[in-house]
């Protein structure tokens, strides 16, 4: 009896601090949903910010003009010798045409400010033309042509039309544009150059291709080192060997490496690939080599976990058949740990398309205007090109670096999408 | 032995209108689909300790984490029927639940010492419910739950080592020595000698025949020894239907249903 | 390798990228690699070997110093000769958001300096404000972007710069030799003169992001983003494109590239790639290099730089 | 081409082989091959690996000791005057001679002597590549003959083809340690270098970091101090900011997912966090650069602050946002391994939700959760991207986070792009920052996963 | 019934020196420290069931797997003494365990058919071993595996849908299926049945019993009542001895040992 009272005593001490214990519990909740409101809002402002400014970079202005493939200026003694029509004054065609559109423009410095509303690759347009199609010479035509970057920013808004606040246009030279804009010789059309050609000087001429393709051989050779030398090893640490020292060498080995700062990859791919073995600089082949020691540790990690989720009595089924062990692993377990480790294999190489601290060590930040041939030609790679258009002064590459940006996080999206869908379809339960 | 048989029944009839601590009506327990536990009606009595029997998943542990609200935490459990405690009903809105698992305490299968010193294991739930006014209050909550317990003599000196150094009976022991430390009025016990060899056993079942004086005692178990041993009153539980429910001496010498003795004679289970 | 590589000044990046990019797209060559090192930078790699790895050709913002060619000779690079492309001024510049400076050389001096002559001994540069070294100068912090030792910017600031300036301080006219070296060209090391030793994309970058930096970098960098960054006058002379051909702005200095002889011919593509270059084209008044913001040469020097691009004779200083 | 050619011809060879290889199996195998030791087409692996691995092994090894014969032999056919040349005019007449033999067009050549050479060049690596095919060949053909006549019904052809690849996956096997090897000896040997020019005690201890160095003998330049102090602090500024942002936010979004959220809610945070792992560090710098540097000196401006655009603040928010689903997912596979008998230890006390987790379920799981703050904190100081675009040049000692500060790898990048002098400390210090990058990260990593590996054992 | 105890030893006598296909002699097992097989001899005879009895943890699996060497697999088993398979050493350095196992065929616990189709897994066993000469060849032994073993016309009309698709009795027999199909000379089952419904078990039993006629099969079985119903022989282990070994009949009815006779009264384990 004596306990019933202390009994209901407790039930009375747990009743006065209830409230202020659940307050507690409430305030905690909340701090838990705030936290992921928090993270996830930084991942809604962080692509709102590149979207937003990124998306305008696939428009780009353009101006028609009418063009005439003036034989004299070409070709003037009509040889049609593709290495005459290959070192001809297309820029002579760009200003008369600009010219004829403009026939105020008589002293130089008016041609001047004419000149420099249209872009100064324009003449590489004409004359990939002629060099297409030599008929064309000593028509007139009209074609299209890139405004300078300076007048495609203008047109986003980007560039004040006052020069006070920063405006790089005289009157006259906006008079011009206001000119072509109304008669709709001047609109934006899609942004061609940004998936077809390389870096360039000239933000309006500038793209992606040469980084794309630049990625692709690196990531080329990534594939074929990492992926058989990371399952390789997998299979080695799982299905062959057992624990010892020096299989915890290994294993201590592959999860420092896992954790080591890619730069150092970068270090050692400049020393010994570069000053060792005399490589060649910026080649995507040495991209690729380091590339492949940075995700060699996830393959092997995921391939491992793959290998481990396989149970054990498909090993004592295969092997009570008398299979020997090759048999059983090449048999059984790895087509059953594939999906896993393709899963892994493309995890690590969307880790690898991402990384640009390397390649930075080992030359891929030059400015290349070629596209590679091949993995041994320089080259630089998605990410960097973004990290080169980032410390690019011109106010167009901005947007370009948001664009590009829109493009890397795009083919991450695929491969992901890829892993978690090879993951979904091939799912096993046992 | 029918005469038993007949003293059972008066007893049980007598027991089903006696001072009931805990009863429940008409409960059942889905898990999802499935219907885990089907119109059990029991009440067990203060002072008391009362067994749960019945072979594995017939929905013993469900039962018992009824009383306490545990299956709250299950996802997708569903209960229906009335439990009431001193006769209000535990699953009432009003009720809080924070307040009903401090008067039913519960011990578990497998000892569980949160990984603190075995101090602060025993003063965790003074501490939360903010039972003790001073700290020297707190230190006698404590030393007194450890010496109901059984357990004090054995750590008296290392109050402040970790609870999982000790042994598993021990452990089991400062499981208990916590749930009493907040003075639960029922104490749940789901298995708590199944992890324990038999000295730990017994002195843990010597234990819950000393804790009977002042608690009320629900206890699972698949020995039936043990449940003989520590209960008086037993009930058999099968595929999530209470089977057979009365005094412990009745239900392992004369059970009145064919699936009790089936199961206490070891042909199932 | 069928590529040119092209190493060196970084005030002469844009034009070679833009030479390159064209020679590239028109000639049927692959377009050549250009890095930019700074002056000094790529001379050192120029001149570390003759072979096959090493760089062709050469950007310098000022000429090459005779322990250079003897550098290159000591490596089997004998053979070197010099074109001077055009004109370049050193520009100090801020952001346009900032406050806008006109500065005297002195007080470069004094605001870059590592130590400054004050009563009559040298003591570590104590401006920490440019109000400081003339209460008619902003009240910003001296935040200077300057060029490192590899950049011919950094030798021609000294040069054009520091020398012309400590001498203005007796304290230091007095001293001699090395310690009148040091006292003249040693640059501040508190924190005040940031030494960039990329590229000046960097400083450039810098300076849009701090109002009140100052960046010092060459002027086809103010021309070319006149509509983020703006000159200080210099001695009351602006950095604009006609001071600098006349030679009017005190920092103006030419221009140059550095073949390696021995690679013409060898690599294909070295003998087009400068034929290219010194076409009226690209560095003629209406080139599309001054319109980069390259301050063409005299039409006489131009012809006569073209005519010894032909020949490449041996670089003589 | 040629080399393409010969590789496929070879793999032909093994392919021819492996058919060989077979029927002769069949043949002596006996009546359905009951005799035979194995399968019948691991008799063809057995021959086709006989005829593949000793040509592939000769052509490596052809091929790397081809360039050094070559070159020794043209070298010595020439005039007497050109050999006695001084060794770098040598190597660019060999280059001119290489160049020239590889493409066959001597138009351009500088002189006689060089398209005399490269022609004998040419005809000797012609010769050369023909020797190497005919002899690869024949060794291929060879190994076929011999595998093919070692076959016997008792011989063990699955266990050798086995014990083949077994090696080829212990080789791969190795690479890791390679790798690692690889790491510290590139490191080590530019930083010995580096030490016997600076000493080590001025570089870890010295607070001035000013390594532009003069370039030549007649130039001032800075005075090459390399104490990095100030980098270090820099790093540590950085990555504290980084903490104090990802640890929180990491830490409790962790909680609310594995502890309160529905499974439906999980199911679709979970993924969105982890996207923000999948971006790639270049974004992150490029988004602080352009957004949140800018934000935060305006902000800061508002509010009377004046907030560097490169502050450590900018940056280290940044790396903090990288860092958040790193931490969240490694303190959420550590929560959810806290066993379920603790939570219901203190449910079963009349705990509430959140005493549970912070008396019981947090302090369980403390040390997995410190070991991944401390992986988290080994990958912020190795972090690179977002610092080089955002933090600073210059090496300031300073605690204040609205001032910009440089980091360790920042310098290693500004140091290593553009001009490279391996005779200078300027170039070789970035070396030696690398390898106490390394080491840095590599006791962080040891202690960490020891952490983890130790905590995981005592649940498992 | 000392008469039967007689004739059980000389049976015993004679069975030892009989025409045993597989020998154990003085065999020990160590798992790193653990001693987990003491010095067992024992002698398996050909066309014959012999059962191994005991409680758990006693060792009858390690002994199993000793004779188709599945301990290799394990890390830091180590099998000492020596075993025979038609008088050849089976841990010989020059015998081929690969060769071994498909003379030795196994059968699991728990059903593993192969997640491939079912057609696949019977053929599994003579694809690698190369005993079939042509796809009909395959086809043959296929089917007459699968008739062997009871299964065929239940799956003859889906024999590409997976095994995995089966019943857990099914699945069974199909493991059967497989391990026959290599026409192995001994087949080690370890608690073949112990997943199983009665139904599926009896079938499996019976197929055992046919199977007698060609193969030497070994059993290791928790159920005293099916090792009684399948074998001649039967060995008793215990905590890691054998403990008695000897005809059926004799150990069920007679047991020598007084563990033996505890055991299989139910008195422990
Ligand atoms: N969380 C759950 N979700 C779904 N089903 C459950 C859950 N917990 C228990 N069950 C099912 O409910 C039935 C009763 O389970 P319960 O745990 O109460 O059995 P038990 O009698 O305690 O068995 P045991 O002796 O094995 O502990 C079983 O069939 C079980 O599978
Ligand atoms: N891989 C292993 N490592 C260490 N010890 C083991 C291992 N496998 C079995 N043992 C131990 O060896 C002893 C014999 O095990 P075994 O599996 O042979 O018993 P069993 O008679 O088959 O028991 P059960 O009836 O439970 O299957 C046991 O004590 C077991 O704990
Ligand atoms: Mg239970
Ligand atoms: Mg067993
Ligand atoms: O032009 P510089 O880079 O050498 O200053």
């Amino acid at each position: 009896m004596v306990d019933q009272v202390r009994v209901s005593a407790t039930a009375e001490k747990v009743n006065a601090r209830l409230q202020r214990r659940y307050a507690v519990e409430k305030r905690f909740r909340f701090y838990g949903i705030a936290s992921i409101v928090v993270a996830l809002s930084f991942l809604a402002i962080l692509l709102f910010s590149i979207i937003s400014q990124g998306h305008t970079a696939f428009m780009q202005a353009e101006m028609r003009l009418s063009v005439t493939f003036d034989p004299s200026v070409i070709d003037p003694d009509g040889g049609r010798q593709k290495a005459v029509l290959s070192s001809a004054d297309y820029t002579a065609l760009v200003r008369n045409a600009l010219l004829a559109r403009f026939p105020e423009a008589e002293d130089r410095l008016a041609r001047r400010e004419m000149i420099a509303l249209i872009s100064q690759g324009a003449d590489l347009e004409l004359r990939k033309m002629v060099m297409g199609d030599p008929s064309l010479i000593g028509t007139t035509r009209d074609v299209w042509l890139p405004a300078a970057a300076s007048v495609d920013q203008l047109r986003k808004g980007h560039m004040s039309r006052d020069a006070d606040k920063g405006g790089q246009f005289t009157q006259r030279q906006l008079g011009w544009i206001d000119a072509l804009e109304s008669s709709g010789n001047l609109s934006s059309r899609f942004n061609k150059w940004l998936f077809t050609s390389g870096d360039s000087r000239q933000p309006e001429l500038a793209g992606l291709w040469g980084a794309v393709v630049g990625s692709f051989y690196s990531l080329l050779v990534t594939v074929t080192l990492s992926f058989p030398l990371g399952v390789a090893t997998a299979i080695y640490l799982e299905e062959f060997s057992t624990r010892n020292r020096w299989t915890d060498l290994i294993e201590v080995n592959i999860n420092n490496l896992a954790a080591v700062p890619s730069i150092v990859f970068g270090l050692l791919g400049l020393e010994i690939f570069l000053n060792v073995f005399n490589l060649p600089r910026s080649a995507p082949l040495v991209g690729g080599l380091a590339l492949t020691l940075v995700s060699l540790p996830t393959i092997i990690i995921a391939s491992r976990v793959a290998l481990k989720a396989v149970p054990p009595w498909i090993r004592e089924a295969a092997l009570g058949l008398g299979a020997s062990r090759l048999q059983m692993v090449m048999h059984h377990v790895l087509p059953l740990a594939m999906p896993g480790i393709l899963t892994g294999t493309i995890i690590g190489m969307a880790r690898a398309v991402g990384e640009s601290a390397p390649l930075l060590m080992i030359g891929m930040v030059a400015f290349i205007v070629d596209v590679p041939a091949s993995p041994l030609d320089p080259s630089t790679a998605l990410p960097v090109q973004i990290y080169l258009w980032a410390a690019s002064p011109e106010r167009a590459f901005v947007e370009r670096t948001s664009a590009a940006i829109i493009v890397l996080l795009c083919f991450l999206a695929v491969m992901n999408a890829t892993a978690i869908f090879l993951r979904k379809k091939f799912e096993r339960r046992w | 032995m029918p005469i038993a048989s007949e003293a059972f029944l008066q007893q049980s009839g007598r027991a089903m209108t006696g001072t009931s601590k805990v009863t429940a009506k008409d409960v059942n327990v889905y898990y999802g689909d499935k219907h885990a536990l089907k119109a059990v009606s029991l009440d067990i009595r203060a002072n008391e300790v009362t067994a749960l029997i019945g072979p594995s998943g017939c929905g013993k542990s469900t039962f018992l984490r009824c009383l306490n609200r545990m299956n709250d935490l299950i996802e997708g459990a569903r209960v229906t029927g009335l439990i009431t405690l001193d006769g209000d009903d535990i699953y009432d809105y009003s009720l809080d639940v924070v307040q009903l698992r401090a008067r039913i305490g519960m011990v578990f299968q497998k000892p569980n010492p949160f990984p603190k010193s075995i101090f602060d294991n025993v003063a965790y739930g003074p501490r939360i419910h903010g039972l003790a006014q001073s700290s020297a209050d707190l230190e006698e909550i404590v030393v007194s739950s450890l010496q109901r317990a059984g357990l004090y003599e054995e750590v008296k000196d290392r109050l402040s080592e970790p609870g999982t150094g000790l042994s598993g009976g021990q452990q089991q022991r400062l499981c208990i020595a916590r749930a009493i430390a907040v003075s639960p009025e029922v104490i749940l016990m789901d298995e708590p000698c199944s992890a324990l060899d038999p000295i730990a056993t017994a002195k843990v079942e010597e234990l819950i025949d000393e804790l009977r004086e002042n608690y009320t005692i629900v206890i699972v178990t698949h020995s039936m020894q043990q449940a003989a041993r520590v209960s008086q009153r037993t009930a058999f539980f099968h595929l999530g239907e209470l089977v057979e429910f009365g005094d412990t001496e009745q239900i392992f010498t004369n059970p009145q249903q064919k699936l009790t003795q089936g199961y206490i004679t070891g042909r199932f289970g | 390798r069928d590529q040119i590589r092209i190493v060196g000044s970084s005030t002469v990046y844009p034009f070679a990228t833009a030479v390159a990019e064209q020679f590239g797209k028109t000639s049927g060559f692959k377009t050549p690699v250009v890095e930019s090192t700074g002056t000094g930078g790529g001379l050192k790699l120029f001149c570390a070997g003759a072979d096959e790895n090493s760089p062709d050709i050469t950007n310098a913002s000022r000429r090459i110093k005779q322990s250079e060619i003897d550098a290159c000779a000591a490596n089997g690079v004998k053979d070197v000769s010099e074109i001077v492309i055009g004109y370049d001024g050193i520009v100090i510049a801020k952001a346009k958001s900032g406050k806008p400076l006109a500065l005297s050389r002195e007080q470069i001096f004094k605001a870059i300096a590592k130590t400054i002559p004050q009563g009559g001994k040298l003591v570590a540069n104590p401006y920490k404000k440019w109000s400081d070294i003339d209460p008619a100068l902003p009240k910003d912090d001296i935040v200077v972007f300057g060029p490192a030792s590899n950049h011919g910017t950094r030798d021609a600031l000294v040069e054009l710069v520091m020398d012309e300036a400590c001498d203005k301080f007796p304290e230091i006219k007095a001293l001699s030799g090395d310690s009148k070296k040091v006292a003249c060209e040693a640059v501040r090391e508190d924190g005040a003169f940031v030494e960039v030793s990329e590229n000046y994309t960097v400083t450039l970058q810098k300076l849009t992001a701090l109002p009140y930096a100052v960046g010092i970098l060459s002027y086809s960098y103010l021309d070319q983003n006149g509509d983020k960054i703006q000159g200080a006058t210099v001695d009351g002379q602006a950095a604009t494109y006609e001071n600098i051909a006349v030679s009017k702005y005190p920092l103006s200095r030419p221009l140059f590239f550095y073949v390696k002889k021995g690679h013409v011919g060898v690599i294909p593509g070295v003998k087009e790639y400068i034929a290219e270059f010194t076409s009226d084209k690209a560095w003629g008044k209406d080139g599309y290099l001054s319109a980069k913001g390259l301050i063409a040469s005299p039409d006489a020097q131009r012809k006569e730089e073209a005519a010894k691009s032909k020949e490449l004779p041996n670089v003589k200083l | 081409m040629q080399f393409s050619i010969l590789l496929v011809v070879l793999l032909l060879l093994s392919a021819v082989g492996f058919r060989m290889g077979r029927g002769r199996a069949l043949q002596v195998g006996g009546p359905k091959a009951r005799a035979l030791h194995s399968l019948p087409s691991y008799y063809g692996y057995y021959v086709a690996l006989w005829c593949g691995i000793p040509a592939v092994f000769l052509i490596a090894i052809w091929l790397s000791c081809e360039p050094f014969i070559l070159q020794g032999i043209v070298v010595g056919a020439l005039p007497a005057d050109a050999k006695s040349l001084p060794s770098a005019q040598l190597s660019l007449l060999m280059n001119e001679v290489r160049q020239l033999g590889s493409s066959g067009d001597y138009q351009h050549a500088s002189g006689a002597i060089a398209s005399t050479a490269a022609e004998q060049y040419r005809n000797l690596r012609n010769m050369s590549f023909g020797a190497m095919a005919v002899i690869s060949l024949a060794m291929a053909i060879l190994g076929c003959v011999l595998g093919v006549r070692y076959i016997r019904p008792d011989l063990r052809a699955r266990n050798k083809v086995e014990g083949v690849v077994k090696i080829f996956l212990i080789a791969s096997s190795t690479v890791a340690i390679f790798t690692t090897i690889g790491i510290v000896l590139s490191l080590l040997f530019e930083s010995l270098r580096f030490f016997r020019m600076i000493s080590p005690v001025d570089f870890l201890f010295g607070l001035d970091w000013s390594p532009q160095m003069a370039m030549r003998s007649d130039q001032v330049g800075s005075s090459g101090a390399f104490g990095a102090v100030p980098l270090f602090a820099g790093t540590l500024l950085i990555s504290l900011i980084a903490m104090v942002v990802a640890v929180p936010i990491g830490l409790l979004s962790a909680i609310y997912m594995a502890e309160y959220a529905h499974p439906n809610f999980r199911s679709v945070a979970k993924p969105l966090l982890e996207v923000l792992a999948g971006i790639p560090t270049v974004v992150y710098g490029f988004f602080a650069v352009l957004t949140v540097a800018p934000f935060l000196r305006d902000a800061g401006a508002a509010v009377g602050f004046s907030i560097a655009s490169e502050s450590a603040l900018a940056t280290g928010i940044v790396m903090g946002i990288m860092i958040i689903p790193f931490i969240s997912s490694l303190s959420d596979d550590v929560i959810t391994a806290v066993p379920d008998s603790l939570r219901q230890g203190a449910y079963g006390l009349g705990a509430t939700r959140s005493e549970t987790i912070k008396q019981v379920v947090i302090p369980a799981a403390l040390p997995g959760i410190i070991g991944g703050v401390l992986l988290a904190v080994s990958r912020a100081i190795g972090e690179t991207m977002i610092v080089v675009m955002a933090a600073g040049l210059s090496a300031h000692l300073t605690a204040n986070p609205f001032e910009a500060v440089t980091t360790v790898t920042v310098q290693i990048v500004t140091l290593l792009v553009g001009d490279q002098e391996f005779d200078s400390p300027k170039t070789l210090s970035a070396f030696a920052l690398g390898l106490v990058l390394f080491l840095v990260t590599l006791v962080l990593n040891v202690v960490a996963l020891n952490v983890v590996r130790k905590y995981r054992e005592k649940y498992d």
